[in-house]
């Protein structure tokens, strides 16, 4: 009782207690400048690009008039590359993943794969498109289509959804595992009965927000040429195409201010698509996220 | 320019015999395959006027354009990849070798004229007018140019930042021919393909000065502040609409090109409507687009001329 | 002073089955066990006869669930498990790595300590064995159903909302569940690992009251940390101490008299 | 008894569906698991395809390149056909300032939002305001880039007179802010990784919410957090349209942040908005510059790896 | 036959401390706690004595830990909760908002289920909490900790390796190490919630001898479901089910004579 003298101990509670008191503030403060400047960039795009934001917009192509400009290419361009990127990617992924968490023995080679994988997960964007232009457009003479674009995404965010994978597939409690084969169902039968249809949010969750990363991306798909003035959309996966980024970069790109404005335009277009899975992706995990 | 050599005839004959029965199917009235452009960032508001008008009357054609610059459209012009190569400046004797040992003939056409156009930021005051000569200076690796100062006497000691299109563009072809005379240009010069940097670079920057081709300054004209050159008379001169087409804008004003593949022309019927359809309208879209048009006679022999080599 | 005769069901100590030869399901000799490195059985012996109600009982960590889970090789999800020595099923040595785990697996179900019923219907649970071997025909699946609810005495409460997810129903709903589901298949022995221990006193009761009607059909050995459990419900208790097994007997002489000190300091609460 | 015999006659029918179906499955038993690996190793191909794609262009290039200069040379001019200077120095100069700029903004920021997440945020709070600050990192960095050239270079230029309109210091910033999600987001995690019971166990001693966050969650969340800060590094050098549009296009070898510098990424875009053909030495000097950064990132996050297995903290 | 006294220790039922009287530490007046809708104790009433060790039982989620919770206050991280009535500490009403509680924790210190040092070394886990009180010089805190660690029963198996990662420590005595950083700020109360439950046999038996030798210093509130630990070591003995104070009295009479029907029960092991 001799050390911790009582007085001073209380008489340094309250410098304490206040120091606590600040540090919330300023945690507060750190935590909201990230969303003031959110709220400043949205803040700007709209004021900038809500006037030219209405059904033409949608309907239209690019156009050298601002009026008349539109995002339809590139809408249904990145749709195009979405459909080949989805499946592709997420088969990959999730097959490497179910390989990774079920199949592979805890070996060298496995942990190889792993790091790789974590490895590519952070390779820049631009180093896929060099290996795209490479590969895909010059070497397989895809040329600059959709099916280029496509596979180079794939690539792109084929980490992201193997790990994404893996966590769903790992999140699914081991005793549903052990209930399958306690009944004397084999490896694949608890596979694609019990742990597919169980971690199925969770992989689609990963999944949409990885293709949210390619529908953004911009820099693979300059590199591998993505074209510039589209007046049409692709009809199969040898066809040419922009994306919505590609098309924001070159209005921004444009001489005339309003293009710029229009450039915000398609920005809100990309950002609301953006939402749009985001919020598919938030609600899946909500819906499932409960059920154990 | 050149490039409607000899050996252009047979190629294309030879290719005419190939595709023959494809080509006569192609109905007249609706077309369909693709068109394969690109090339100058100078030419394509013009090219993608164009584009997007054929599009209205073909809409089943797809003629994409691309931006890769002058020679980078040329470069792609020589493997294959493209139909039409736009350029605002004529191809070099290199491009051409090269385009012939790739086995492509092909037809240049001139479609507008273009006024290379030297700005400076808008709040400088200072600059009236610049020579030939005091640019060579400026731009000059070997100039020794910091300041304003160093330029003309009696202009302020503050520094300059240079804004020059990419090497690959046409437009830097030009400049490094008829202002710096093949000599090295200053390290310390911001390139880029991208001619809007350039716009920003030198609305941004108290010091700056840049040259693009003449649309892009007259878009914002708002925002900068275009410097007069004085031409061989002596005389400065704004580059306007006038001053362009009446030739007294130089050694700044340019024709700018399309450059065809004969091959294209006969084999594709959408190319070869595609390029007749750009003759017949490329006065008025360039006009509206920022730059100046050719003569309607001028055209009118384009015209022929096209006939002749896609028959 | 209380006894702690009250805990073993009042039942007169020589039982009339007692003469009865039953058969032996399942035979344990010098049966060894390995983590990697870390022995976790140590030479088990012993015979698990049909029809009957074992209990397994030990301190944690004695390796009460490995033990169990060898009986259906599920101890082998674990990729670092070493076993030798023999284990017979029905006289089939299950170690021997040409009888097909699938197969026994059928034969032998399990009951897991927390409810791992599927998130799919109730129906679906109950219908994912016969399913998985081969069973189609709707009818029959409608039967299997109701035989195995009834079975798990379940059917009355669930009748009504098969087709809810089995998620909604309490955890001693649950539990009987994944009995009904290892019912469907009808197997001949059931697995029980600490199947109670999740469970509030009256779902315990019925869990309870269900194995002692399970065992007229099935083989049953349960893993219990709730001595009086064992003593309630089992006909003979093994006691496992340190992956060793200290003693197997009735479980009314265990209870009222063992033979190891140690489990007599067990049951009596000194250690565990 | 009626249920005895029919009891008999599902197992039977399970017996008999067995016997029936073995051959296929063990067919697809064997064959899924080989199947599967193939899609594995699809990664590695990828891998692999990125390493050859960049060595065979780059041995090229420094076939033509002395690899010397690549590395010493301390200018970047391969623009000028009479003398390109092909020293690298200033890319990775300007990347770098970059990297530094964004980390400068992003691990303070990104820190006190993890803790304030983690620690002091109500479950409701933090439902709200994690989703949107990771909407942060959604944003397409084209629209970033725009951001940064039209709104953050005036409003600096104001502050910072001297700030050239191309600077580092501006996309700095706007990539800080961009990996300000991801930083708050990982060491977010750590930290909530940090079991309960440890910050239970100082509250218990009386310490402040301030005192158990610094002294207890930070320390034994610190590999986690280091390992979000170097991630967020190599995201930064990787990070391509920021800096390609805000940044500039001069190689410039200076740690002046107010300057204009071109970054190893920015470089490789403006080549190729150029469309270098096959053949020409530049149209090889971008997959140099690519291989130089594949390493740099590479080596970033095996470090970031490396630190969180070593240091992972088993509470 | 055993009969259940053998579990408690064998003391004179009277014991010689009886008829001093001791002041209380804490006191619950009408006390009620619920989370959220869910009202988890009811109407508290019961004086804890200072340097005695009392113990608290009843099955799982009667409130156990959400009571020995509430008497520090560690409650409140729960954010749902709500409290009613009054809870003295030293005849200080502790619900008060006033009374601060980083002041009450310093007083009343706890120790978990789970060992829970903190990831740094032996040394730094004693002295955090002089350290967050202001204490910087070296050789007092050099003193606080081999004080501490000798109090904890720890020093002699630690003091080669102060500086030594704390989780490299067996089960036991991290255990011991987290009761030596609660000695450290030298309390008047020591809560402990389950403290050995996570613990072999003999790291247990070191801590229940520990509990008996610093009850002379503090008073020891200690929660179990060890109905024998309980028996051992514990002075008086609460009986909580559902939330409600059943059976409050010494240890030895409730163990051998309890009041009601339902402790009985409960330590006869007919539930929980
Ligand atoms: N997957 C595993 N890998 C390595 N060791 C294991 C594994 N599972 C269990 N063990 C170890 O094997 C021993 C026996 O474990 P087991 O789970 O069989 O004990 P138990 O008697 O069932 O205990 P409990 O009553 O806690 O369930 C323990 O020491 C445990 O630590
Ligand atoms: N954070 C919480 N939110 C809501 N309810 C809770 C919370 N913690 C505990 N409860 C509920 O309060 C009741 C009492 O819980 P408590 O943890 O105090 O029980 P316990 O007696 O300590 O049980 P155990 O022996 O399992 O530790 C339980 O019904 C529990 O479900
Ligand atoms: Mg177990
Ligand atoms: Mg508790
Ligand atoms: O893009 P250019 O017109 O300058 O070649």
């Amino acid at each position: 009782m001799e050390f911790i003298n009582e007085e001073k101990v209380a008489k340094r509670t309250d410098s304490r207690l206040l120091k606590n008191r600040l540090s919330k503030w300023v945690f507060m403060l750190a935590t909201s400048v990230g969303l003031l400047v959110l709220g400043v960039l949205i803040y700007r795009i709209v004021s900038q690009g809500y006037s030219y934001l209405n059904a033409d917009f949608f309907t239209n192509f690019a156009s050298r008039r601002p009026e008349e400009a539109g995002i339809k290419a590139a809408i249904f361009g990145t749709i195009w590359l979405m459909v080949i990127t989805g499946p592709v990617s997420i088969v990959l992924g999730v097959g490497c993943a179910i390989y990774l968490e079920l199949y592979a023995k805890k070996n060298r080679f496995t942990r190889f794969i792993q790091m790789n994988i974590s490895n590519l997960a952070g390779v820049p964007s631009i180093v896929f498109g060099l290996l795209g232009l490479t590969v895909f457009v010059r070497m397989m003479e895809m040329g600059r289509s959709v099916l280029a674009g496509g596979l180079t995404m794939s690539l792109l965010i084929l980490p992201i959804i193997v790990v994404a994978a893996q966590e769903a597939i790992r999140s699914v409690p081991k005793e549903l595992q052990e209930a399958s084969y306690g009944m004397g169902a084999t490896k694949w039968q608890t596979i694609r009965r019990v742990i597919l249809p169980a971690a199925i949010p969770g992989i689609l969750t990963g999944g949409i927000l990885a293709l949210s990363r390619a529908v953004g991306e911009t820099a693979p798909l300059i590199m591998i040429g993505a074209l510039t003035f589209v007046a049409f959309v692709p009809e199969n996966i040898w066809s040419g195409f922009t994306v919505m980024p590609i098309q924001i970069y070159n209005w921004t790109s444009r001489p005339q201010v309003a293009f710029h404005d229009v450039a915000a335009a398609g920005i809100i277009v990309l950002l609301l698509m953006l939402l749009l899975m985001n919020s598919i992706a938030i609600i899946i995990r909500n819906k499932f996220s409960k059920r154990y | 320019g050149c490039g409607n050599g000899d050996g252009s005839t047979s190629s294309n004959a030879e290719g005419n015999e190939n595709n023959s029965s494809k080509v006569e199917e192609t109905s007249n009235e609706k077309l369909t395959g693709s068109v394969g452009i690109d090339g100058s960032s100078t030419v394509f508001p013009i090219i993608e006027a164009v584009s997007e008008e054929f599009a209205a009357v073909q809409p089943d054609v797809k003629a994409p354009v691309g931006v890769s610059g002058t020679g980078g459209g040329f470069k792609r012009f020589i493997a294959g990849e493209t139909d039409i190569s736009n350029a605002s400046r004529p191809i070099k004797d290199e491009e051409a070798q090269l385009v012939e040992e790739a086995g492509i003939d092909y037809t240049e056409f001139e479609i507008a004229y273009d006024g290379l156009s030297v700005v400076v930021n808008k709040d400088n005051d200072f600059v009236d007018q610049l020579t030939v000569d005091e640019l060579k200076k400026m731009w000059l690796e070997s100039g020794n140019v910091k300041t304003w100062a160093d330029v003309r006497d009696g202009w302020p000691e503050e520094p300059i930042s240079f804004f020059s299109p990419g090497t690959d563009s046409g437009t830097y072809d030009y400049w490094n021919e008829v202002i710096l005379e093949d000599e090295q240009m200053r390290k310390d010069a911001t390139l880029s393909e991208d001619d809007n940097v350039l716009v920003q670079g030198v609305m941004g920057d108290k010091g700056g000065i840049g040259f693009f081709g003449f649309s892009y300054y007259y878009e914002n004209k708002d925002n900068l502040k275009v410097v007069p050159i004085v031409n061989g008379k002596g005389e400065a001169i704004v580059p306007d609409h006038d001053t362009i087409m009446g030739g007294e804008y130089e050694p700044l004003s340019r024709p700018l090109y399309m450059y065809v593949s004969n091959k294209a022309l006969a084999e594709k019927e959408q190319v070869y409507e595609y390029v007749k359809f750009a003759l017949e309208n490329a006065g008025t879209l360039s006009e509206e687009v920022g730059y100046v048009s050719l003569k309607d006679e001028e055209y009118k022999a384009a015209l022929e001329k096209l006939e002749e080599v896609s028959k | 002073m209380i006894l702690i005769s009250t805990m073993v069901r009042n039942e007169p100590t020589i039982r009339p089955d007692d003469h009865v030869e039953k058969k032996d399901v399942f035979q344990a000799k010098n049966f060894n066990l390995w983590y990697g490195e870390k022995q976790v059985l140590k030479d088990i012996n012993f015979n698990i006869a049909e029809n009957e109600v074992t209990a397994i009982i030990g301190p944690s960590g004695c390796g009460k669930s490995t033990f169990i889970k060898s009986l259906n090789r599920m101890v082998e999800l674990v990729p670092i498990v070493k076993m030798n020595g023999e284990l017979l099923y029905r006289g089939k040595n299950i170690l021997d790595n040409k009888f097909g785990v699938e197969e026994l697996r059928t034969k032998v179900g399990m009951v897991f300590q927390k409810p791992n019923p599927f998130p799919k219907s109730i129906y679906e649970n109950v219908v994912y064995g016969p399913r998985i071997h081969g069973i189609r025909d709707k009818k029959i699946l409608n039967e299997i159903v109701e035989r195995s609810l009834k079975g798990a005495a379940l059917w009355d409460e669930v009748k009504d909302r098969l087709n809810e997810n089995a998620y909604g129903l309490s955890g001693g709903q649950q539990q009987r569940l994944c009995i009904a589901r290892c019912l469907a298949i009808e197997p001949d022995v059931i697995l029980m690992d600490e199947p109670t221990s999740a469970l509030d006193p009256i779902s315990t009761l019925k869990v309870e009251e269900l194995v002692q009607e399970l065992k007229e059909k099935f083989s049953i050995i349960i893993v219990t940390h709730n001595m009086q459990q064992a003593a309630r419900i089992s006909d003979k208790t093994a006691f496992f101490l340190n992956g060793e097994l200290i003693e197997f007997n009735r479980t009314t002489a265990m209870f009222s008299n063992p033979d190891d000190k140690r489990t007599e300091d067990y049951i009596t609460g000194r250690f565990g | 008894m009626e249920l005895k015999a029919e009891r008999k006659s599902v197992a039977a029918l399970i017996e008999e569906n067995k016997r029936k179906s073995r051959l296929k499955q063990g067919l697809i038993e064997k064959s899924v698991p080989i199947f599967l690996f193939v899609m594995a190793v699809i990664s590695i191909l990828t891998t692999i395809g990125i390493v050859i794609t960049l060595l065979v262009e780059t041995i090229t290039f420094f076939e033509r390149v002395n690899i010397l200069e690549f590395i010493t040379s301390k200018e970047w001019f391969p623009f000028f056909e009479a003398d390109p200077q092909y020293g690298i120095a200033p890319l990775i100069t300007g990347t770098l300032l970059v990297a530094v700029i964004a980390m400068v903004v992003a691990v303070p920021i990104g820190l006190a939002t993890a803790i304030y997440l983690s620690e002091y945020a109500s479950d409701r709070v933090r439902r709200v305001i994690k989703p949107i600050l990771e909407v942060l990192a959604g944003i397409p960095t084209i629209v970033y880039g725009f951001f940064a050239l039209t709104f953050v270079t005036p409003l600096l230029q104001k502050i910072v007179p001297d700030l050239q309109f191309f600077n580092a210091l501006s996309p700095g910033i706007v990539v800080g802010v961009m990996i300000i999600p991801m930083i708050a987001s990982l060491s977010e995690d750590a930290m909530s990784a940090v079991p309960r019971s440890m910050r239970e166990g100082a509250l218990a001693l009386g310490s402040t919410k301030l005192e158990v966050s610094l002294k207890v969650v930070l320390p034994a969340a610190l590999s986690g957090i280091v390992a979000a800060s170097v991630l967020g590094i190599s995201r930064a050098i990787g990070e391509t349209m920021i800096v390609t549009i805000a940044g500039g296009s001069k190689p410039n070898l200076t740690f002046d942040p107010t300057e204009t510098i071109q970054t190893m990424t920015a470089y490789i875009v403006q080549v190729s908005l150029g469309d270098a053909s096959y053949g020409s030495t530049i149209y090889y000097s971008i997959y140099a510059v690519g291989m130089a950064l594949f390493i740099f990132t590479l080596i970033m996050n095996i470090i970031a790896q490396w630190i969180s297995k070593r240091f992972r903290e088993e509470y």
